[in-house]
């Protein structure tokens, strides 16, 4: 499996934190540990203090929306023991997701989490400054979630109808892989309604 | 403060703060960055960073696009050095798919890492004493080796900016004949550049007033603040994935780290004017021990690789450019995460600019470094 | 009696000066009046011209209108915004007084100066070439006690000022 | 693979290698063409001999067409006027007006050369271009510049306070013009020779202030108004060294004429700048400060606060305030010139030279070190600004009026060749300054040797404990 050069097993850094938080841990794997949402705070707290871990800065932070639950994924390095540790927060309530935020540990979280706010609609509990980042305050809808599809569809107005996701993967036309630029359905008949007149018309 | 306002504020306050709004359309903040600032006389007392109006969803679009078709992103996303963001992106493909890579595709990325390298500090470091208010001079003279390297990439790979040169499995074209002279001409005429700029700004006494002391960061609040690149070194901490985690062939390198000593705006310009030096080394080491072969291994225009993840970094000019790429099989990524340094050193912002005065301030900023269309993607 | 370019001189100016000083007293805007004052500053400045009175016109210039505005500039930019507006006030009372007394006095001065014109031909005979260096020689000759308190007062003024500002600031911080 | 010949990467490359310089160019021009340029410089030589011949026979002295001084020339027509019987006040007036008109059009001139020559300049000092579209050399550039100025349109801040936001591209102009009337462009040469032009040029000076601040404070803008507040308290501080500095001048000369300055210049062939190095510089800087140019241009820090006090000004309005900075340049320029650079005299060369050329001279390398400053120095902060006037300059420069004034009074007193005690003075006044700089800076806290300390190198990577460790050691 593809694993960082510098990684640490997942088994081990998942037993540590089983020893030392009991109940924190759900599920592990070779890479990463996954860890309860309400109680990821105390794992990170428990691996940026203790001395075999030392894991000092959180490098990136991000989420994985896996249609029943998020994925929030943390990446952890210790720069005086040059390794990586991965952590992964299972936030299973896809409605309303939570958890704690990670900035009283680490102050690099303060963007990383406004950002995935912002795309992915995660609240983080005691965050600062929990504000949309890139989008403005009211925009109805968090992009990275794989139910977004366009504007038109979550505002009710037939903006930008139907963009049709993975347009390479047409079974109808395999050769779209190479020459696809069009996404738009729409689009797409049009031209080759155009495309089948301008033939009759020859 | 408007002069027909009738209605009048506390009397009793003897001073006040008022909002200053600098950007998106300002000289200093680099593209469309916006800082909402409140002020008290010249002191900026708190700030608000607003961003986004750069915002390309690039993550959304990148999981609609397959591997390869997700490379021009990464040019996009940090302009000003296209090469580091293609050869992160390229290095997670080719884990995530197990791809090889040619001994003599690694060495070109790793010339053309470089070569960025030189040409984002250049530019940086050039910005930066522009905005300590050397009316452009050093960023021209900076930018007169930016646009050699620019040469270089234009004769390689087309593209001066927006190179789109790294693919997985590769680089995409072998460099013309003529680069490699025109290479070896601009490695020799490098030093005696970087010892010219040293020169005309290390010991200049305004500049020395204006940066000494300014926008300290110690090491604990860089690391804890997780910056990287010359951010973090200027701090004094010695972190370069260059080393701690060598990629492509780094580790046949000899090259030493800078590494500052206050963790001040001129630690960080000097951490980036020796980094230069440090990638000349790399380069002239690189061009003699390049290997002939081939440039790239061939592989399937749409990649599926396995189910799985995979978060790859690089250093770039600007520190750790990672990706995190989740795959579900398919030919595109089923999450698409680029790490941007740019907006994550700016975690730090507000607790350097309060209490600093206006100049400081965006003298910080500019030794911290950004580039919009990183930050907002 | 002058030549007429002077007493065009004199009404124009006497005029501006005065037109602008009643201005200062209409406008509503505090920097508007400010502007007005200046206006008047360098007509009075026009004035001590017309009387071969280089220097002083000069100094006029020097200190009023440019470094005395400066200093109401700061006034008003410290005023707060409510009292900003040039409106009535009580202080009207105690400034008519104020103004009349004055009015007064120099219609007293006026009407008891001996008027005698021959002075004037007298003084301009007499071989002065620069008003200078008849000051500089009077002030550090005859006034020299004179200028000396002036300059004392003025250092006293300078330091109470740093005084003020210190003290100011230790507050400030205790707070 | 280096077999193949180099060739430029990129046309733009190519453009550059075949480049030639203006001597170059003329090398391949052909042989008649040469013999032209040849000629052209033969008859200018031969018509100079013939300039010399008349001017040492003395035929032209004071007559009016002596050009050397354009004064006589004035005089001259006065002199007809009043013998045709006019009334007294038709010459007066008529060669005031000519006066006025001639430093309308000087500064004029002055403003369209300058702009040409500060965006060329500073093009050749940051290895660009400049205008050469425009024009030879790109020499109509600032004409294009002025109509395009004017053809914009002027926007007007709809919370602008209107009554003051229309004055001060005006009077902002007024002492930029009236600062030149005491300047001598020759013996007899100066439209308003006052006997306190001293004063009169700080008094002028001074005025300069409100127009800022009324922009700043009408445009009803924060970086506007930031900008004024730097401009003025930079303007007030500065104008103290400025006056201290002039005060040397006037110690030195005995007089607060500017003629009579640049005429005790001349008699003892001695610049002021060598007698007082300290003042000439204290000038110099402060007068940078005062007029808002590099290192001192915080009043307009483009990086920060955007174009400053002018910042909501556009077209003509804000060209005015562009051509009132570049016209104080000049200014500055012809008092540094007056005051520290014997003004219209060269050693003697004045009998030869008309004496305006020769201040036009001084004035344009006055106006070069500007430039070149432009071209490389960083700015200064404001708080770095003020306590350099306050703490250095000011103090510094009474100590020298001090040492002015003794060394005056001995200068009156000792009977002797006065190439004596100048020499003496100049030496003394020259080590006493480079001392007193070196240790007043020393006892204010600068240490060069503590400041520039550089990065080190760090062979091994690590973190928080690596840092500690190479801080520690």
């Amino acid at each position: 499996m593809p694993a960082g050069p510098n990684q640490l097993l997942g088994h081990r850094v998942a037993d540590a934190i089983e020893a030392a938080l009991r109940g924190a841990v759900t599920g592990r794997h070779v890479e990463w540990v996954e860890v309860r949402s309400d109680r990821v705070r105390d794992v990170l707290h428990f691996l940026h203090d203790s001395e075999a871990f030392d894991a000092a800065q959180l490098s990136n932070l991000t989420s994985v929306d896996r249609h029943t639950h998020f994925e929030v994924v943390y990446h952890l390095q210790s720069l005086d023991l040059n390794h990586q540790i991965v952590v992964k927060a299972i936030v299973e309530d896809h409605e309303n997701p939570l958890l704690p935020s990670a900035y009283p540990v680490y102050k690099g979280a303060l963007l990383q989490e406004r950002e995935v706010y912002d795309l992915m609609g995660i609240r983080f509990e005691g965050h600062p400054d929990l504000r949309r980042l890139f989008l403005w305050e009211g925009y109805p809808a968090y992009p990275l979630r794989k139910d977004f599809l366009s504007l038109g569809q979550i505002t009710g107005k037939d903006v930008n109808p139907g963009l049709v996701r993975f347009p390479f993967e047409d079974t109808e036309d395999p050769d779209r892989m190479l020459n696809a630029g069009n996404i738009v359905t729409g689009e797409r008949e049009a031209a080759a309604g155009n495309a089948g007149q301008a033939q009759a018309g020859h | 403060m408007p002069a027909r306002r009738r209605q009048g504020t506390n009397v009793n306050s003897t001073v006040e703060p008022y909002v200053l709004n600098i950007g998106p359309q300002h000289p200093s903040t680099h593209g469309v960055f916006r800082v909402r600032v409140v002020m008290d006389g010249e002191v900026i007392r708190d700030l608000d960073m607003i961003v986004g109006y750069l915002h390309r969803s690039m993550e959304k679009l990148a999981e609609e696009r397959t591997y390869t078709q997700n490379i021009p992103f990464t040019d996009r996303a940090d302009y000003l050095a296209a090469m580091s963001g293609n050869l992160g992106l390229a290095l997670g493909i080719e884990r995530l798919a197990g791809v090889e890579v040619p001994e003599r595709a690694s060495y070109l990325r790793v010339i053309f890492a470089e070569l960025q390298r030189i040409a984002s500090h250049a530019m940086a470091n050039g910005t930066l004493v522009s905005d300590a208010g050397a009316w452009q001079t050093p960023l021209l003279y900076m930018f007169r080796e930016r646009e050699k390297i620019l040469d270089l990439f234009e004769m390689t790979c087309g593209a001066r900016l927006t190179t789109n040169y790294m693919r997985a499995g590769g680089v995409s074209f072998e460099p013309p004949p003529e680069f490699w002279p025109a290479l070896k001409e601009l490695v020799a005429e490098l030093p005696g550049r970087i010892d010219e700029y040293m020169e005309l700004l290390a010991d200049n006494e305004i500049f020395l007033g204006r940066t000494r002391g300014i926008g300290v960061i110690t090491p604990e609040d860089a690391i804890n603040g997780s910056l990287v690149g010359p951010a973090l070194r200027g701090s004094g901490v010695p972190w370069d994935l260059r080393k701690a985690e060598p990629y492509c062939v780094y580790d046949r390198f000899d090259f030493d780290v800078p590494v500052g000593i206050r963790g001040d705006v001129y630690d960080r310009f000097m951490c980036r004017m020796m980094e230069t030096r440090e990638s000349v080394r790399i380069l002239q080491q690189a061009i003699a021990q390049i290997p002939a072969g081939p440039h790239k291994n061939d592989i399937p225009l749409a990649l599926r690789p396995p189910v799985g993840e995979v978060y790859s970094r690089v250093e770039g000019p600007r520190g750790e450019v990672g990706f995190y790429l989740v795959s579900d099989g398919g030919p595109a990524p089923y999450r698409f995460h680029l790490r941007a340094p740019s907006l994550i050193n700016l975690s730090l912002l507000r607790e350097l600019a309060r209490g600093a005065s206006l100049p400081d301030a965006v003298v910080t900023l500019g030794s911290i470094d950004i580039v919009v269309g990183e930050i907002d993607r | 009696m002058e030549s007429p370019g002077i007493i065009l001189a004199f009404f124009a100016l006497s005029g501006l000066t005065a037109t602008s000083a009643l201005l200062v007293l209409v406008a509503r805007n505090l920097m508007h009046a400010l502007v007005f004052l200046v206006v008047s500053f360098l007509g009075m400045a026009g004035l001590f011209l017309t009387l071969s009175a280089d220097f002083i016109a000069v100094a006029q210039i020097l200190i009023y209108a440019g470094s005395i505005s400066v200093l109401m500039v700061f006034a008003v930019m410290l005023t707060p915004l409510a009292s900003r507006n040039n409106g009535s006030t009580l202080y009207v009372i105690p400034a008519l007084l104020a103004a009349g007394g004055l009015s007064n006095i120099i219609g007293f001065i006026a009407i008891d100066t001996d008027w005698d014109e021959r002075k004037g031909e007298v003084l301009a005979q007499s071989d002065f070439t620069t008003t200078v260096a008849g000051i500089g020689d009077l002030l550090l000759g005859k006034y020299i006690l004179a200028f000396e308190v002036a300059s004392v007062l003025l250092l006293f003024a300078l330091l109470g000022a740093i005084v003020l500002v210190q003290e100011r600031r230790r507050a400030g911080e205790e707070a | 693979m280096s077999e193949q010949p180099m060739r430029p990467a990129t046309p733009m490359l190519q453009q550059i290698a075949e480049h030639h310089s203006l001597l170059q160019r003329f090398m391949g021009v052909s042989k008649e063409w040469k013999g032209f340029v040849f000629l052209l410089l033969a008859g200018f030589g031969l018509a100079n001999l013939a300039i010399a011949y008349v001017v040492v026979d003395g035929r032209l002295d004071g007559h009016w067409y002596d050009i050397r001084d354009l004064g006589n020339a004035v005089a001259g027509l006065r002199g007809w006027m009043q013998d045709e019987g006019f009334h007294p006040a038709v010459p007066y007036v008529t060669t005031a007006l000519l006066g006025a008109l001639g430093i309308l059009s000087v500064v004029g001139g002055w403003l369209l050369i300058g702009s040409w020559v500060e965006r060329r300049v500073l093009a050749k000092f940051q290895i660009r271009q400049g205008p050469n579209r425009t024009g030879p050399f790109g020499l109509l550039q600032p004409i294009a510049d002025a109509v395009k100025l004017m053809q914009k349109e002027v926007v007007i801040p709809r919370a602008a306070d209107h009554f003051l936001y229309y004055a001060p591209p005006v009077i902002i102009f007024i002492p930029a013009l009236l600062g030149w009337g005491p300047v001598p462009w020759a013996e007899r040469m100066s439209f308003l020779d006052l006997n306190v032009g001293v004063l009169y040029t700080i008094a002028i000076s001074s005025l300069g202030v409100l127009g800022v601040f009324l922009a700043g404070w009408s445009s009803n803008n924060h970086y506007s108004l930031l900008g004024a507040m730097r401009t003025v308290a930079m303007m007030v501080s500065y104008e103290i060294p400025i006056s201290i500095a002039l005060l040397a001048v006037v110690l030195l000369t005995g007089s607060m004429q500017l003629s009579t300055i640049v005429a005790w210049q001349a008699n003892y062939n001695a610049w002021l700048i060598l007698l007082l190095p300290f003042a000439a510089f204290t000038f110099l800087f402060a007068s940078t400060a005062e007029i808002n140019r590099t290192p001192n241009d915080i009043g307009e820090a483009e990086s920060e606060i955007v174009a400053g006090f002018y910042t909501e000004y556009s077209g003509m309005k804000a060209g005015l305030f562009m051509g009132v900075e570049l016209g104080n340049a000049i200014l500055v320029g012809a008092m540094m010139s007056t005051f520290f650079l014997g003004g219209y005299t060269l050693f003697g060369l004045e009998t030869w030279i008309p004496g305006y050329l020769i201040l036009t001279t001084k004035i344009g390398l006055v106006y070069f070190l500007f430039v070149w400053l432009r071209g490389t120095l960083p700015r200064f902060r404001l708080d770095q600004l003020m306590g350099y006037a306050w703490k250095f300059l000011i103090p510094l420069s009474i100590a020298q009026v001090m040492l002015v004034a003794i060394e005056a009074s001995i200068f009156a007193r000792w009977d002797v060749p006065a190439i004596f005690p100048l020499v003496a003075f100049a030496l003394v006044n020259l080590g006493l300054t480079v001392e007193m700089v070196r240790r007043w800076a020393r006892a204010l806290g600068y240490a060069p040797e503590i400041m520039a300390q550089q990065p080190v190198m760090a062979t091994t990577i690590g973190g928080l404990k690596a840092a500690q460790k190479m801080r520690g050691g």
